[in-house]
């Protein structure tokens, strides 16, 4: 493919994107609390997409995608950043950024060929069902139970930490398919209809007041053998593309915002602005450090691309740099914010979501260190797999699950009912 | 979980029975339901004032008393089990009004002001933080005289229980110095909002000053004299601010090291692993330290040292606080930030502890001028 | 220990040179006996000119050249194989002065002086600090008019090489402006003192101007208007400066990720255990940040972007080369505190580095009017 | 003992201080470089101190001591903290601070006899013989073999970062007597003559340009079972007994020099003002964080005698607070220093060692959270000992120590010469 054949489809994309879509100043926050309507609004945005040949523009032709290059996807990302593109809120990343591309390395044929057409056609939105109660940093020890009998499955258990799971329409779920081998051999991925019977579904309020996570309770859920993606008990090969997918080392949904070299830490400058410090010198230099990391990581991110491409080290691996990086700078940021706001973020006018913001960046900031791999596992990633550091001994590995559970006094977790205890 | 060190066993009663109060009236549990703080149950500050809780810091010839020789000590050991209890109630403006009243207050203040405070029939708070958030005397009301009266004007932040408090205390600023007032909150043109915030255990709002008409009656102390008072008031808020944040620090710390020496992962106890072990030893070792600066702030009350003191313990134990709580939140991993879990009440608690009557970064800038080392230039 | 990016072919023979270079003419080793630094061996530069060290800022037409599209990424390329091998010789400063003349040299200096230092047949350094430590153009030297000569005078330190070079630069501060100066040593009036200092890898001396009278012939640009060119200047040479951290920060970490492995405590590899192996992690990270940063300043050469990523770079390399000296340093335990391991030279090294030409602080202060947001008022 | 007793004591320590040592103004560093003429001098004056019923003094008086209470020491510190007391330079806290106390702990009657006389007297400093290239932070795992032959012993192997061994006279060592126990069981500590046939000393060089710390080698030096302190194979016990000592949780020489609490960090604040920044904020903000650390952990170390003394926890292990609360905040106020100097820092003119000082603090800053036991170690102290968090599986502790060299692969230490390896 050439570089005019890229710049004529992003003439034909610009002028599509103007004459079609709705443009929008600068970039709006993405949707937390999705009820029907907006989703249904949605949906027709993202079929409005599909019609044109804009969804779904680097998947297999195969399956309702376009069957064009990640380069041709990037443009019209590119392009499309001034218009109001469909907002699935924390499912569109899931869904596109995460579920489906896992599906499309490991899933069969004909499991692809059932659902990823509906996804491009904006019918079908995918949340994660892979940590557990008793499964956070240690995801291989998922208790989710999944029993075959002939074609059949059936699937009982409790998932955590499922972001979007309300408003999703199927689960890609990891479950327990064998308990006599180490627990990341035994392992399966299923593709879950979120209104199957023997699903329930709890929002979680998080320390934000948001109920983005949710739990999922699995009771008895029926599925079959075409419900397997990719194969039975080697389903760990499948949650570690998912897990570089999710940390970084993958494709990106929309291209990133303006470049943080562009602009002095602007939501801090406007901070300390609005509290009458921006003279202070400590304040000066908190906003420069911040700054400085906002800089860094963008290059950093950057860097680890640019390694990965380069095919230097597994880029699963080398995605635990950028994960890691998120993961330490971000709370650091917003206890920046704190420091530069002073007493002024404990206290606002109520229902001014503004001045709350500093607060709520505060009891957010950690969750970069949590979700999605605590920063001690990133360590442990970067310190074994990359500076091949040698690993721990360790007490789980090498001994089939079932005897790890009895070690450790705990029960296996099928039938627990939506009182489960919630986890690391 | 920190150690106790031995200390007068009247003082070690008094806690206790805090403790027990604070589980019986005011649990932690209440709070978990609550988006925006609860206020004190019926009946809270009376029972409270007959466990001497308002008492300790007004002479014995005024209706108060404290249990041992070192008065500040005994209100913070009750300071530390309210903060690690999350209690509420403007426990720390109570004790500041009903001290200064004890060493400044007109005949009728101590009459008509003083017992109602010390035996928790009636409550005080204080409005002293103005939209910006600073702390210095004058900084959110001004007054000026007219006539026999004082106006005072102006707008302050960060008061709590504004809207059920009898009293508030104001340190308001003029050309010719520092007046402490204590006014009614139902006098004419003092406007309470209320607000929401980032600590949903206590309940702050904020009073707007609009012309506010108050007479000599109001004023504590000589008017326009009141700057020191008002520095000294700053400096036992501070202390008992420090010690809530302690009391929350010692609770949530408690609670992660029981989850990390119980929850298991990869086989094994989290608490084994030198990445969660290490992260509790580096806090444990930051709250021993906080315990001991605290007790050596509180020991220093009434000694040329107190100032200064307290501005080391304000400043220590208000950092400490912040990474206390990401610490913790760190260990607890996903339980922890959810709402249902008591951790983010305790974090909310901490950090505001944190900034109230003073920030770690203007206590440390304190410093200089409090040991005579000149403001800069 | 840390990765490579492909790049242009002729920028790796160039580094791969520079590092066997370095370690068959001054190597590590020699250094491991001498408390002061040692000099440049005889040849050194000679032969360092050969290798194109002090030609890629330079114009092909004046004698110079690049080996890619982007010349400071070719000298960045060599400065981090210098600080690998903990290289001596004013390196920084003859780059930057050749630049200099390259951009804004008289004919005769063109003639006379450039080629001289391309080939590393001469040497130039520069005094540019004050004794206190400030890098602002001006600080340390003044000069006034006198006719058709220029005198000047002040005092500057952390000279590399003062005792050997033989121009040294000089920007030069008076009423109507800064004005840049390259002075041969010799001239009357120019006193150079020996020092000691925290970097033994190299040697920093001290430089007196005492009525030191030059003519026309010495300015570079023109009179008063050398402003814009003395900011430019210290922007090369904290890029160069920053590279330098670099690879003496690649090469420690190596050594001591190195012991990590092979080191055995308490029968097992000391970096199986978490406390050292996410010590190491966190510090691996932030030495891959300093990659990514370093390769976007050194990029941004030429574009208006350049001084603010020279700033956000230099102040977050100096940061992290402190902190990555003392993290080795734990991890290596005893025998990292020894002199005869060379960890200390590193540490040395470094952190001299993270101060020179604008330390983390001074770099940030420099961040907010780099953006248009003003001097604070 | 009553008060009376003591002031009546304090009174007669205060006349003979008065009327036979030198006053010295403000405390004068320690010496670091000591010479046989330095020696002597220092000798004599302890000499005098034993003379006047002023050494040991807390010490029992059959082993030449006063068998005062330790109140009594602690008065008689007070008083001489105006006075040009015995400068032992660091074999002054070895000796009267660790080496001894231990040895009363542990030593038979005989061996007391024998050695602590002379320990008053002035004419016997001791030396610590502990740690080894092979044993840093796992002191236990040390090499040094002491092999029996009826009541002969014969010693061999190397010890390290033997703080002033070259100018000590006897040596506390530590010896491995059974090698087919796990580790901790077949340790031994012995008393060495430091001018016995068989020990070398080699003064090791430091990142800070001195050389107070030694290697010293063992070559088949000769010792009898009246040299043995302790049990035999139950050196541990002792060992543990020497590094609470040592870790701050006994007794201490001189008392304390002012209180942090009576000024701003004094030499933060004249460093600042020597590079024309004392009205910096930021520099104000740094001397201001210096001063909290350094009031915070006075007060710190006092609580934690208060808790050792209460009995809440074993001393040795709350010392670890002590210990680490140094370990963390000399290099954090090392740094500080060299960001108040700034480049100021970097140069100095020649032999000025005042300049120097904020470079030598920074390259020294971090023997303390290294030397006596790592940050590290401490926090495993911490978080075992004291918070009752769960040890790590151990691959070296129930094992063999000989079986634990073979499978690391190492051999064992005797009879190295003075050419062995360095150490953690």
């Amino acid at each position: 493919m050439s570089d005019a054949d890229l710049d004529a489809y992003r003439a034909r994309a610009r002028s599509w994107l103007e004459a079609n879509l709705e443009p929008v100043g600068s970039p709006r926050p993405r949707a937390t609390d999705v009820d029907p309507g907006f989703l249904a609004e949605e949906r027709r945005r993202q079929r409005e997409l599909c019609s044109a040949g804009y969804a779904g523009i680097a998947w297999p032709s195969t399956y309702g995608g376009q069957g064009l290059s990640s380069r041709h996807e990037r443009v019209f990302n590119e392009e499309a950043e001034g218009f109001r593109t469909p907002d699935f809120g924390v499912l569109g990343q899931t869904t596109f950024g995460i579920c489906v591309p896992t599906m499309l390395a490991h899933g069969s044929p004909e499991l692809l060929a059932r659902h990823v057409p509906h996804v491009v056609a904006g019918n079908s939105l995918w949340v994660q069902l892979f940590s557990e109660p008793d499964a956070g940093s240690d995801l291989a020890g998922v208790r989710t139970r999944a029993t075959r009998s002939g074609d059949r499955w059936t699937v009982s258990g409790s998932k955590i930490w499922s972001s979007g799971a309300y408003f999703a329409d199927h689960g890609l779920c990891l479950a327990r398919t064998s308990w006599d081998v180490p627990k990341h051999r035994g392992l399966t991925w299923f593709a879950v209809p979120m209104d199957a019977p023997g699903v329930t579904i709890r929002r979680l309020r998080q320390i934000t007041g948001a109920s983005e996570f949710c739990q999922v309770f699995l009771d008895g859920v029926e599925l079959t053998d075409a419900d397997v993606v990719g194969e039975v008990d080697a389903g760990w090969s499948v949650a570690r593309t998912m897990l570089a997918t999710e940390r970084g080392g993958g494709s990106r949904g929309a291209a990133d915002a303006a470049h943080p070299a562009d602009a002095l830490a602007p939501d801090l400058v406007a901070l300390a602005d609005g509290v009458g410090r921006r003279d202070d010198p400590q304040v000066r230099d908190l906003v420069a450090r911040a700054h400085v990391a906002d800089v860094v990581m963008a290059e950093l991110r950057s860097r680890v691309i640019a390694l990965s491409r380069a095919g230097v080290a597994d880029p699963g691996s080398l995605a635990a740099y950028v994960k890691l990086a998120h993961g330490t700078v971000t709370p650091e940021r917003a206890r920046i914010g704190l420091q530069i706001a002073g007493a002024a973020a404990l206290s606002w006018p109520e229902g001014s979501a503004a001045e709350a913001a500093t607060a709520h960046a505060f009891l957010a900031g950690r969750s970069q260190s949590i979700a999605g791999g605590t920063n001690e596992m990133m360590r442990n990633v970067i310190g074994e797999r990359l500076l091949g550091l040698p690993r721990e001994h360790s007490v789980d590995t090498d001994v089939p699950f079932a005897e790890v559970i009895r070690r450790t006094g705990a029960t296996p977790a099928p039938g627990q009912g939506p009182s489960g205890e919630c986890a690391r | 979980m920190t150690y106790a060190l031995p200390c007068p066993p009247e003082r070690a009663l008094l806690a206790e029975a805090a403790s027990r109060f604070a589980r019986d009236h005011s649990p932690v549990e209440a709070l978990r339901t609550s988006d925006v703080g609860a206020p004190a149950p019926g009946g809270y500050h009376r029972a409270a004032g007959e466990l001497g809780w308002f008492a300790m810091l007004v002479p014995a010839e005024l209706g108060g008393g404290s249990v041992s020789e070192s008065p500040l000590a005994d209100v913070v050991a009750i300071a530390v089990e309210r903060g690690a209890n999350l209690q509420p109630g403007p426990f720390t403006a109570m004790n500041v009004v009903a001290e200064s009243l004890g060493l400044a207050g007109s005949a009728l203040q101590r009459e008509e002001v003083l017992p109602a405070l010390v035996e928790g029939r009636r409550t005080a708070t204080w409005a002293v933080t103005d939209g910006c958030g600073r702390w210095a005397p004058g900084a959110a009301v001004s007054y000026a005289v007219d006539g026999d009266a004082f106006v005072l004007d102006g707008f302050a932040v960060l008061v709590e229980e504004a809207a059920t408090a009898d009293w508030v205390l104001v340190q308001a600023g003029s050309p010719s110095g520092v007046t402490i007032f204590v006014v009614p909150t139902a006098t004419p043109g003092l406007e309470v909002a209320p607000r929401e915030g980032l600590d949903v255990t206590r309940r702050f709002g904020a009073v707007r000053f609009t012309g506010v008409r108050v007479g000599r009656s109001a004023v504590v102390g000589e008017p326009g004299r009141g700057g020191e008072l008002a520095v000294h008031q700053l400096c036992v808020a501070a202390v008992l601010t420090a010690a809530d944040a302690v009391g929350a620090m010692t609770r949530d710390f408690g609670t992660t090291l029981e989850y990390a020496r119980t929850r298991v992962a990869f086989g094994r106890p989290i608490g084994s692993f030198q990445a969660v072990k290490h992260l509790l030893a580096d806090t444990s070792l930051a709250l021993e330290a906080c315990q001991a600066i605290l007790a050596a702030a509180a020991d220093a009350y009434g000694t040329p040292g107190f100032t200064r003191y307290v501005a080391v313990a304000k400043a220590y134990i208000g950092d400490a606080a912040i990474t206390l709580g990401q610490n913790c939140l760190q260990v607890l991993g996903g339980i922890g930030y959810t709402w249902e879990h008591e951790h983010h009440l305790y974090m909310r608690r901490m950090t505001a502890d944190a900034f109230l009557f003073g920030d770690p970064g203007a206590q440390r800038a304190s410093l200089w001028p409090a040991y005579g080392l000149g403001e800069v230039a």
